[in-house]
């Protein structure tokens, strides 16, 4: 089946089996926990912000190879970007997975273009988009880093 | 259903297979909508359709079939919000078992987390015993006061002393239409003046829902719940709208599968959203009824719905004053924009059970009973109506019986 | 399903429209029967002809179709009864909306009004969240202690430490069947042992019901829940089963219309029997089908029923282990007349959700996830397992396409 | 319709528009009241008992033609009979009036032949059977005689 090809690319599976910036960081390093409760995946992400840049993270937990991918593949695509980048690649990453969604498709508006080039190695996860139920494995480490984000100290 | 542009009753009733159907050899004049109205094929259809090529448990499956369900589960919330005017009916909308349970899950929810003893909710006399009981319920537990906002001789909201009733109360919760006398209560303003007085207000919408355009947003309504079954869709579903912020503050109701993010031995954590009130396997059949029922109603109109039943509704009124005069009563307001499709009938000496029967006799579905509002019905004085509910698919000829039948009960009991 | 005297599974097939589909241009293989089964052309037809033809609202019509529908719904009582071997089915089962509503009512009902801070109830940890969360809600209202039943190495209950955990315990409430295990629980000797404590005992037949004989009598259990939806009925509806006496003791759940003998201003009075707790328009349409449901496993026999899965369940035990040896591990206990058929499965490296989305491009419908144990997930030490169940439905031909796709997803991960 | 009026003989429609032994008593009688929640209708029974025997009887309450005129041929056709004998005819009338049940139907039990003679008025409610939803109507008085014998004092 093409669909599944298209989920599972060579490159998400290696980011499955071989998953970058695995672990956990000391503070004062933010901690956040997302949770899928309709699978129980779980990603942990430690997220170390200096000076407005990522300066480190690491991600922990465990779920299927559509979170894992997603959350090392963010490690990689977030580390040493500034803050307001890192808010930016949130926004289009959701842009991506969402054009299949029924709001947008129902309500007739136009799909907003996505640059896919501006994704990198991200665009790997496009193919989930023909698999309504996983685009919440593959939103679930992105949404714990908005969730990160918002609470970094004030600085 | 094809083609409908005009409200076109010809073409509704062959809608519903079982208005072909006859009752003791005549033309079957189903005049109890208020009770359950009849499903449309559509209706039918679409549930059997579903059971037959896609059924399967939601949320979790990730194979076609369960995909589709859980997509079709979720389409129906947002079918419904879009049917109310909700913003977001993702957000806003939960399905419960009837409409009676959304005020249980009202009540024991938000009731229980913003109740305590000196504090002060405010019902009507005419409400449905599923917006009294729950309540009560809940009073035994908690000890706050119910106040009760009177009825006038005309059959409307007593509203002169509402000030006084609202006075540091923390919710008024009224039906939107009466379903024994037809009194189509005034939701707008009572919103507003609700919200002056720093309550919020839930409406009971069962009997409004069907026969009129809703919009909670126009409305500005907090909460609102109805019964499918009583707008040509299916049994085992109801309907709690409730404005996004305070569902997501609610405390869960009902425990168990599906309404929870972990679980462990010492304690749960509830899931967000709607899902947090929908323990277990939720109705899913029914929601896809649900939604086949909203795009029923959607491609006829709910404003040509309602002009036909009020029409209709003028038509029963002044025909049955013409042919009966005070020989029979009809328990409700006078004809009007704020006048339902609903007819309480009493008659001196004969019991509305009799009443009931005999109609039977001549095809004519009407129910005898206090139509669950007890309380309503002390008001009156009377301990029974035989009730005539008007839906889409009713027709001034199905007046004509009901009168040819009302002059054989009054003659048989004479 | 005519002239079916041993059981005969082309002809049983041909009842279920679903199974002639494809899924992704393969033959459905439906396994997941746990979450949901797929009800026979004799439920849909059965729902559809009576919304086509009946429906009303029941309990207060007395014309011709009111009459039918109420004849129906309590007819349904009637038949589940008969199905679990009550003696007075009419006396002793109530509809809910699903399995979990039944756990709700008895906590609430039975639970609020007999336990109190010092008490205790036993659960045990392979129980379904149906049967966790309402408990720990009212243990939150109440205060009482809930003790847990163990689990073994071999995937059974450790009973090692009954007579303690019994001890003084009010309740014992457990599954008759793991849905995550394939366990079958010694539900006799538990209720024995719980009488002679002075305990009463509750099972949660979910997964029992639809797969082998259950007789409430000669269990002799003191309530009972199951979900219609899994054994080929509708969704919309579930059943709590119990002992008269205790039904009758049992204080109101739900308010509203229906359960209720008198409402004022400043009370109600509850109804007698099953009504008292089912407020509001039952599911009628549901109890219909339900009916269906019943009639159609009587006519197949629910030993032919049990024969049947226990051979396939045996032959997917030893295939499996024969294809795959260690590679893929069944979190259940061995092969054995205690053992049904549900096959959670996990492989080393790969994660439930991909297996089972690899399944779907064979046609092959299992669920991953935790299947609402999480306190169970939790002690056998996995996030997740691919769960295959079978259903009356299922033959050694799915077992044979199951264990081709697995192949394919070990080979694809590997 | 035949059926209807077999419902509403002339004997039932008398006993409705002017029904017997109407009124309540005072203590010493034992006064019990009869719901049915489905209808409202009430019945309200005054009972006096001497020597074993139903010295007097009163009706009250309000309802419909088949809950009433029940009540009113209940009071005449007990009153002056031994409390044994009131036992008998309640049971002798449901008999007659669960002969449709579906009970006996389903499990197709041999109808119990009823002494419809022995009912005397009493067999005029007969034509209730082909209504089921009515037979509460017409047991009500019945079920609430039997609950007010049950609470006679102990002589
Ligand atoms: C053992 C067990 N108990 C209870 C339930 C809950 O059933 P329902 O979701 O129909 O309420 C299930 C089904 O998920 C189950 O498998
Ligand atoms: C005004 C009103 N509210 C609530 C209800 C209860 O609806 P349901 O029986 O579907 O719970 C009804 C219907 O009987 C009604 O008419």
């Amino acid at each position: 089946m093409a669909d599944l090809e298209e989920l599972y690319r060579e490159i998400i599976l290696d980011h499955y089996r071989n998953p970058r910036n695995r672990g956990e960081l000391q503070p004062p390093a933010v901690r956040v926990e997302g949770f899928n409760p309709l699978c129980g995946d779980e990603i942990v992400l430690s997220l170390l912000v200096e000076d407005g840049t990522v300066a480190d993270v690491k991600i922990a937990g465990s779920g299927c190879s559509i979170s894992q991918s997603s959350g090392s593949l963010m490690s990689a695509a977030i580390k040493g970007k500034t803050v307001e980048q890192a808010r930016g690649l949130i926004a289009t990453f959701k842009q991506m997975l969402s054009l299949g969604d029924d709001d947008a498709i129902e309500e007739g508006a136009e799909p907003v273009p996505v640059n896919l080039r501006s994704l990198g190695e991200l665009a790997a996860l496009q193919g989930v988009v023909k698999f309504p139920v996983r685009i919440k494995c593959a939103t679930l480490s992105w949404n714990t880093l908005a969730q990160g984000l918002d609470e970094l100290p004030a600085s | 259903m094809e083609g409908v542009t005009e409200f076109d009753l010809a073409a509704v009733r062959r809608d519903f297979p079982l208005l072909s159907k006859q009752l003791h050899g005549r033309r079957i004049v189903y005049l109890d909508s208020g009770a359950s109205a009849l499903p449309p094929h559509q209706v039918v259809t679409a549930m059997a359709t579903y059971q037959e090529t896609t059924h399967a448990n939601v949320h979790r499956g990730v194979y076609g079939t369960a995909e589709e369900a859980t997509r079709l589960y979720e389409l129906a919330r947002k079918d419904v919000g879009r049917f109310l005017g909700s913003k977001s009916g993702q957000d806003e909308v939960v399905f419960t078992k009837n409409c009676t349970e959304a005020f249980n899950l009202l009540a024991r929810s938000w009731g229980r987390a913003n109740l305590r003893a000196g504090d002060a909710i405010v019902l009507s006399e005419m409400e449905h015993h599923a917006n009294i009981v729950p309540w009560q319920q809940l009073q035994e537990m908690l000890g706050f006061e119910i106040r009760w906002i009177g009825i006038t001789e005309e059959r409307t909201l007593d509203l002169s002393n509402l000030d006084e009733l609202l006075d540091g109360a923390k919710l008024l919760s009224i039906t939107a239409t009466s379903n024994v006398l037809g009194t189509v209560n005034p939701i707008t303003s009572l919103a507003e003046r609700a919200h002056a007085a720093g309550a919020l207000i839930a409406i009971d919408a069962a009997q409004a829902v069907p026969h009129a355009p809703v919009d909670v947003t126009a409305l500005d309504v907090d909460f609102l719940a109805f019964s499918p079954h009583k707008m040509y869709g299916p049994t085992g579903i109801g309907v709690l709208w409730a404005r996004a912020e305070l569902l997501n503050a609610m405390p869960p109701f009902l425990g168990g599968g599906g309404m929870i993010k972990d679980v462990r031995l010492d304690g749960f954590i509830p899931a967000d959203g709607p899902q947090r009130f929908e323990a277990g396997t939720p109705p899913i059949t029914e929601a896809v009824g649900l939604s086949a029922a909203v795009h029923y109603l959607e491609s006829l109109g709910m404003e040509a719905v309602h002009e036909h039943e009020r029409a209709l509704t003028s038509y029963a009124l002044s025909t049955l004053a013409a042919e009966f005069g005070s020989s029979i009563s009809l328990q409700g307001p006078t004809d009007g924009p704020l006048r339902a499709g609903v007819l309480s009938i009493t008659i001196d000496g004969i019991h509305a059970h009799d009443v009931a029967q005999i109609l039977d006799t001549y095809g004519v579905c009407v129910r005898p009973g206090h139509h669950c509002a007890k309380p309503l019905m002390r008001r009156l004085g009377v301990n029974a109506t035989a009730r005539a509910s008007f839906g889409i698919y009713n027709g001034t000829d199905d007046v004509d019986v009901l009168v040819e039948a009302l002059h054989a009960t009054i003659k048989m009991f004479g």
